[in-house]
């Protein structure tokens, strides 16, 4: 099951809207640097149920309050979530 | 006499260096006597909610943002649409020294200057 | 007409300075004057010496080089966002004691305030994204 | 009048929607490099009517057909357009 | 065992060099015999247009596209929702020696690599 | 596991190469291995020996040094994008004729072989983004 990661801000630019049109069920989701501002309003961006991850400390940089269907985590559980996951695709800029 | 400039800030803090170096480049305008306007449009907004970068090893685009009002820069437009498609409530901007203009229409209000830098 | 041309992108990443240089020569071939280009954010890399690209790819340095000498043009790069990016005249790599320098000939480094003080003064400032 | 120069393709980064949310009639629009692909398809992009032109050298580099609204222009013209306005504001990336 | 690879190409060809850069690498993989399949999405269905660069002084992109099928690589993998998104009829893609590919479902595709090189 | 990192990204340009940081430490103090770092588009900046950031930014070319000190990191610069963008090892200055060099100490330059042979043989690959 992939890890998809993105980094850039849900309106800035076309990489979460790309992501989402190749996320299956069961997939992995990772929002880092400015596409942590996606995990303050999940549902609006159309965020998938369950398997949304944020990096808690780009959300704190940004003063991005995390909601409660995204879970924060650090550096060392997003090295867990790709021993867990293959593919891990990144989707920038 | 000199062009009356605009200076519009339009990306999130910290994911690239825009946002910082944008502000360097106003703060530098305002040291030189040519106070420019700055305008917070799209993803600029984002500059304006509280930081707490230290978790990422960086400074506070925050703090130079709080020095603008020090360098004569004492209005702060922020585009209105922008921020509520952010879900950013207008109330929620604050800047001490500074007063937040909120714009429902930035068009009109761009097209009065001389110059405009984009950041 | 006096321009000012701000440049934000570097040469080979994006198109943005490759862009410029098609407005300089353009404005220029029609009497206008270019008051200075700027040259900011990861524009900085367009002053850089040690660009190599391939035979088959422009030499985008040659050709600001090539301007600045028929047109005395002002090629100031920003020395803050310079710094931050490893790009280096003689003087600026003594005295922070880096092993080499790589600003390439034609090319100032200065501060901000030129950027300010071109905006003033142009008629037209226009920007060319990274 | 304000001159618009954009040069981020229209599905790829939001400065196309951006620039459009500013844009007063009166007002030109330049679009350059990537952004020519929204001048194949005018009204789809909600482009404004009349005073849209289109670097013609990055719409033959891309393959665009430039729609009958969009007008084709040279740097020269570019230039001239910029003369005839003021300010000049470019939204890019 | 080699681990299998897909290059996933998003960007439009020359307003940035990460098409040209992609395009490269995926050579590059072929010629090492770590043949990728390719996946052209979001606007890196654009490189796939014919292209004539010449006037902004550039080479075609078109024509290291046109090297894959000599490297080994036979099958190009089109997002049709992405042409269709950019009013690209799928009938009008084409490349020699290379059979387009549309995918109506890109992720349960991309699952099955072991490695994804974005682009 | 062995792990592959790609960075994209220029240092104080975007995020990435500092986020790339933070994940390597995380990977190499839970007992990962990384297989390579490949530095390739402009994430091949990250391997100036002349980058010079204000006192008060991170030093993201010493972390790199430090860690490819303590851990034997395999840091590999990707010639061609390195070439276009001005980053050059002293024999590649001589090579194209140019003035000077700038790659950093630890960094190492190679062709994209390097890339597809790291992705075929790691466990796991990551992109760090421009």
């Amino acid at each position: 099951m992939t890890l998809h990661i993105i980094n850039q801000s849900p309106l800035g630019g076309s990489a979460l809207q790309d992501c989402l049109g190749s996320f299956v069920e069961g997939d992995a989701l990772l929002l880092i640097e400015d596409a942590v501002y996606a995990a303050a309003s999940p549902a609006e961006h159309k965020l998938p149920q369950g398997q949304v991850f944020a990096l808690a400390a780009d959300a704190q940089a940004r003063g991005v309050t995390l909601a409660q269907a995204v879970t924060g985590i650090d550096e060392t559980a997003w090295v867990d979530l790709c021993v867990a996951h293959t593919p891990i695709v990144s989707w920038f800029r | 006499m000199a062009k009356s400039i605009l200076a519009l800030c339009r990306h999130a803090p910290y994911g690239n260096a825009l946002a910082r170096e944008g502000l360097e480049a106003i703060l530098a305008c305002a040291a030189m006597d040519q106070v420019p306007s700055v305008l917070f449009s799209g993803d600029g907004v984002y500059q304006l909610l509280e930081q707490d970068p230290v978790a990422i090893n960086e400074k506070s685009l925050r703090r130079n943002l709080q020095a603008l009002p020090m360098f004569g820069i004492e209005h702060i437009h922020v585009c209105r649409k922008s921020a509520d498609a952010r879900g950013i409530a207008a109330d929620t901007l604050q800047l001490a020294g500074a007063e937040i203009v909120l714009l429902a229409d930035t068009g009109p209000f761009i097209r009065g200057f001389d110059q405009v830098l984009s950041f | 007409m006096q321009f000012t041309l701000v440049v934000y992108g570097a040469p080979h990443s994006s198109e943005g300075a490759a862009t410029a240089l098609r407005f300089a020569r353009a404005a220029l071939a029609t009497g206008h004057s270019i008051y200075r280009v700027f040259f900011y954010a990861d524009g900085v890399h367009n002053g850089s010496a040690l660009a190599a690209p391939p035979q088959d790819e422009q030499d985008l340095l040659g050709q600001w080089q090539s301007l600045q000498q028929s047109h005395a043009l002002d090629l100031t790069v920003c020395i803050a966002a310079a710094q931050r990016r490893g790009l280096l005249s003689e003087s600026e790599a003594n005295r922070l004691e880096k092993p080499s320098a790589n600003l390439a000939d034609g090319f100032t480094l200065a501060g901000l305030g030129q950027l300010a003080e071109a905006a003033a003064v142009s008629d037209r400032l226009i920007s060319f994204g990274g």
